[in-house]
């Protein structure tokens, strides 16, 4: 029982953050929000059983995420946004979207369901055989590590990707004053 | 009445999220500054993560991490795939701060609708 | 024999070595090399699985070996093949052109970067083609994409930046209502493996969330693939990246994603959803409306580069035309006509690229002359144009064939005619940049960079496909319809 | 039973960090309010881990108390140099 209270708390509690981040127009406190909002989650995700996700969310969703968000607010020195308008398409947008996952999930076995087709499938057999076949007691890890390690790999060139992206966008490059003006110029003058 | 109460409870989590989901895509699409877009996606995402987690949850389970004395565990499989996922849209928003410090230095304005009534101005 | 057991998997591990060494050695000759080395090992990879494929049995690789459900698998057949060919070829021949155009857009410091996200680009590309495991596909999706934005943000006109930014918010969006999709399906069935699901799907009690599953993958694709009314996002990148990045996301990113929605809606999704045939008309609305508006919407275009996007937004209306028909010939239709496009747009984006860095200008009124200066780019000009229209004798003219074959044998006749109206339109846009090319000879429009010999090489092998194709066009024709033939058994 | 108490009691304080949060006035409070709310998770897993009898799960509530901790130091020192805290704005100066 208690699980249930503290997830439904919990997801409140994570609601009012998300609709404050949304109107909240100081940009600073925006990003203490989100800090926040993630710390949140990453608490949701324990209480949900998932230890793991909840590790990397608050080590890379709290830490990583919003020491970025701040980075960019020092760097830019900009801390307030314009007064926002209500923009009436999007409203009617998410209404529709959200009516249609609202449809969607009615069909949905319900949450912790022992029937569900998501239990008896592949995950399954990782739980029976997962030890004996990896030898490693943590399933999160064997999966992540073994049956899908091909998927790990390709997260590692994600974060490869990102690196070489970021700094190609703001590496600093070693540039001379004067090429630098003329760069200046040749960005600005199109 | 019971009957009521069990779907509530048993879906109330999916509803919580697709209201997070949709507070995401209204900010993403309504916003016009672009670091609350990109915070606004990162709260999209992380609805997502949510639901997949939701997905794996499991009445009196326990976290999937065999030991003695439990038998019962959450879904493992949502969980690496939300792993994955965290890191992916981590990554995305890094290149998307970078890409916003840039166009903070290219027209010292983070708002979308400042930027292009910029570029019409020089196109005249 | 070992090699030939790993050809499935080589193409995605060349890079994962060449693009850490491209970007770490640092000089940016060595990492074209590396980039070019990379990608023709790629093409030769594919190139030895066409005798093994097209024998009928498609090539399964499982990663670590583990058994298909619990690992992720690969799995080449010909619809895998046919566009992994496709990609590796455009691949090798940008690698090519981006030697001299890379150099005048880009600073020399990021050289070795940009190839190093080349690399990545294509690698993402090519998991994309050739994974058989959904979420697997998704990641490959998200390193194609953040190598995109990086590579966009590198133009030189400092609005790349505000387009890389909309496309990483779009492509994020897509991409994260792609995971919903993914998300649904999973709960539905249990697994991740696209066979295994697909097989699922039929017994399946959850018909809605698998319905639901099929939205949302259609949605996060639709973005994608940048399908009209989701198109905003496209004009500006193709626009303001740098020309060798224009080719390679006209060429190849769009036509990945398209894919991808063949292989969900065909393979994936085939018995679930084909009951309904909501879907195929949707398919078919859509692609009139994307081949009409956005014809209309190049034929007011000013810029060469925008003119390109929007005609390029159109030709997925045909496509998208094909696969609405729900036939093993249009959907072979669609692909002939992805495939003449690639060849067409592909080298039509690059001699935009030569116009660009040797006119320094991409305005169309401001071509006026270039047939008297350079008589060669105008003859490419005239081919490629000719192929987007649709003439006899160039591989487009038997992609648009094949497709109203198709529609006239079924009897849909308004896509005949949308078709017909939007080849019009297309001569009618073709021709204003022909007119103006080659109106005023005396005109002081001045060549002034010579463009090097790589870039007309690759743009006139490209060139010269779209004519060899048009004459000789049994080989992709024959590899298409097979494609589809292996989509529309499996469903 | 106790724990049941003890719980609600951390999820009112939790509440509480976050209206001081959600209502600043100033910066400083709303980091304050964070570092709170850190803390206040840091004792609801610890809580958490007792019930549900995984005593493994303290280890992210000791990884939590070290983020927290650093992601406030981090805030306040990107706070406290502001607009110089990258090259960026060196070199235009």
């Amino acid at each position: 029982m208690i699980d249930v209270v503290l997830n439904i708390v919990l997801l409140l509690f994570l609601l009012t953050m998300a609709v404050s981040i949304l109107f909240i127009r100081h940009l600073m406190a925006m990003a203490m929000l989100f800090g926040l909002y993630s710390l949140l989650t990453a608490a949701l995700f324990l209480v949900l059983d998932a230890p793991d996700v909840a590790f990397t969310e608050a080590a890379v969703g709290t830490g990583i995420s919003t020491v970025l968000m701040l980075a960019t607010l020092a760097i830019t020195g900009i801390h307030k946004e314009k007064r926002p308008k209500i923009h009436l398409p999007a409203l009617l947008l998410c209404t529709l979207v959200g009516g249609l996952l609202v449809v969607i999930s009615l069909d949905l076995p319900p949450l912790g369901d022992e029937q569900s087709p998501a239990l008896q499938g592949v995950a399954k057999h990782y739980l029976e055989k997962g030890k004996e076949e990896t030898g490693v007691p943590n399933v999160v890890t064997a999966v992540l590590a073994s049956y899908r390690g091909f998927d790990t790999l390709g997260e590692v060139a994600v974060i490869f990707t990102g690196g070489v992206c970021v700094l190609m966008l703001l590496g600093h490059w070693r540039q001379k004053p004067s090429v630098k003006v003329k760069n200046k110029i040749r960005i600005t003058s199109r | 009445m019971e009957s009521v109460l069990d779907l509530v409870l048993g879906h109330f989590n999916y509803w919580a999220v697709i209201a997070l989901l949709m507070i995401g895509l209204y900010g993403i699409i309504a916003r016009q500054n672009l670091l609350k877009k990109l915070a606004c996606l990162s709260i999209f995402q992380t609805g997502v993560f949510l639901l997949f987690i939701s997905w794996g949850y499991r009445h009196d389970a326990t976290v999937p991490i065999l030991a003695e004395g439990f038998s019962r565990y959450a879904n493992p499989l949502p969980q690496v795939l939300m792993l994955t996922a965290i890191v992916v849209g981590v990554a995305t928003l890094a290149v998307g701060y970078a890409l916003i410090v840039r166009i903070h230095k290219a027209y010292g304005s983070i708002e979308e609708d400042a930027i292009l009534e910029k570029d019409q101005q020089e196109q005249e | 024999m070992l090699m030939s057991l790993h050809l499935a998997v080589l193409p995605i591990l060349l890079p994962m070595i060449g693009a850490p060494l491209a970007a770490l050695l640092g000089r940016s000759s060595w990492a074209w090399w590396i980039t070019l080395i990379i990608s023709i090992g790629q093409l030769l990879c594919f190139v030895a699985m066409l005798p093994v494929v097209l024998g009928g049995q498609p090539l399964d690789y499982s990663m670590g070996g583990w058994a298909i459900p619990w690992g992720i698998a690969y799995r080449v057949d010909a619809l895998s093949l046919f566009m992994g060919l496709l990609i590796a070829a455009i691949a090798v021949l940008t690698c090519v052109y981006a030697k001299h155009s890379l150099r005048t857009d880009v600073d020399h410091e990021k050289l070795p970067y940009a190839y190093c996200c080349m690399q990545l680009c294509v690698m993402g590309l090519l998991g994309m083609v050739l994974t058989a495991d959904i979420f697997n596909l998704f990641v490959f999706l998200e390193i194609s994409s953040l190598a995109t934005y990086g590579l966009v943000s590198l133009g030189k006109d400092r609005r790349a930046l505000l387009a890389a930014f909309r496309y990483l918010v779009t492509g994020t969006l897509g991409a994260t209502l792609f995971l919903i999709g993914v998300g649904l399906a999973y709960t539905a069935t249990g697994t991740l493996n696209l066979e295994d699901m697909a097989q699922k799907f039929a017994t399946s009690p959850h018909q809605r969330t698998i319905q639901g599953a099929f939205a949302f993958i259609f949605a996060g694709l639709v973005l994608k693939i940048a399908i009209f009314p989701l198109h905003l996002w496209l004009p500006t990148v193709y626009r303001f990246a740098p020309s060798a990045v224009a080719v390679l996301l006209a060429a190849t990113a769009t036509k990945v994603a398209l894919y991808v929605l063949v292989r969900c809606q065909f393979g994936l999704f085939g018995q679930a959803i084909s009951a309904s045939h909501y879907l195929a008309e949707l398919l078919l609305v859509g692609g009139v409306l994307a081949m009409l508006y956005c014809s209309y919407l190049a034929l007011k275009e000013d810029d060469f580069k925008g003119l390109l996007a929007y005609s390029s937004l159109a030709h997925l209306g045909y496509m998208l035309g094909g696969m609405g028909l729900l036939s093993a010939k249009g959907l072979s239709a669609s692909l002939m006509q992805l495939f003449a496009h690639t060849l067409a747009k592909g080298g039509l984006f690059m001699l935009a690229g030569i116009m660009v860095l040797s006119a320094g200008t991409s305005k169309i009124s401001q071509l006026t002359g270039l047939a008297g200066r350079s008589p060669l780019l105008f003859l490419a000009l005239v081919i490629c144009g000719l192929s987007l229209v649709g003439v006899p004798g160039t591989v487009g003219f038997v992609g648009k064939w094949q497709l109203l074959d198709a529609a006239l044998t079924q009897g849909r006749f308004g896509l005949v005619l949308a078709i017909l109206a939007s080849s019009l339109m297309a001569l009618a846009y073709v021709w204003k940049i022909l007119e103006t090319a080659y109106s005023n000879p005396q005109s002081n429009m001045q060549l002034t960079v010579k463009p090097g010999w790589l870039m007309p090489l690759s743009m006139w092998s490209l060139t010269l496909g779209c004519l060899y194709f048009g004459f000789f066009s049994q080989w992709p024709w024959q590899l298409a319809q097979h494609a589809a033939t292996v989509l529309w058994g499996s469903s | 039973m106790l724990l049941i108490v003890v719980i609600a009691l951390i999820l009112l304080t939790l509440a509480l960090a976050l209206a001081r949060a959600l209502l600043g006035p100033s910066l400083f409070d709303r980091i304050l309010a964070v570092n709170m709310a850190g803390t206040k998770s840091v004792l609801l897993i610890a809580l958490f881990a007792a019930w549900s009898g995984r005593m493994d799960l303290l280890d992210i509530a000791l990884l939590y108390s070290l983020l927290n901790f650093l992601a406030v130091v981090a805030a306040l020192r990107l706070i406290e140099r502001g607009k110089h805290f990258a090259y960026l704005d060196k070199e235009e100066q």
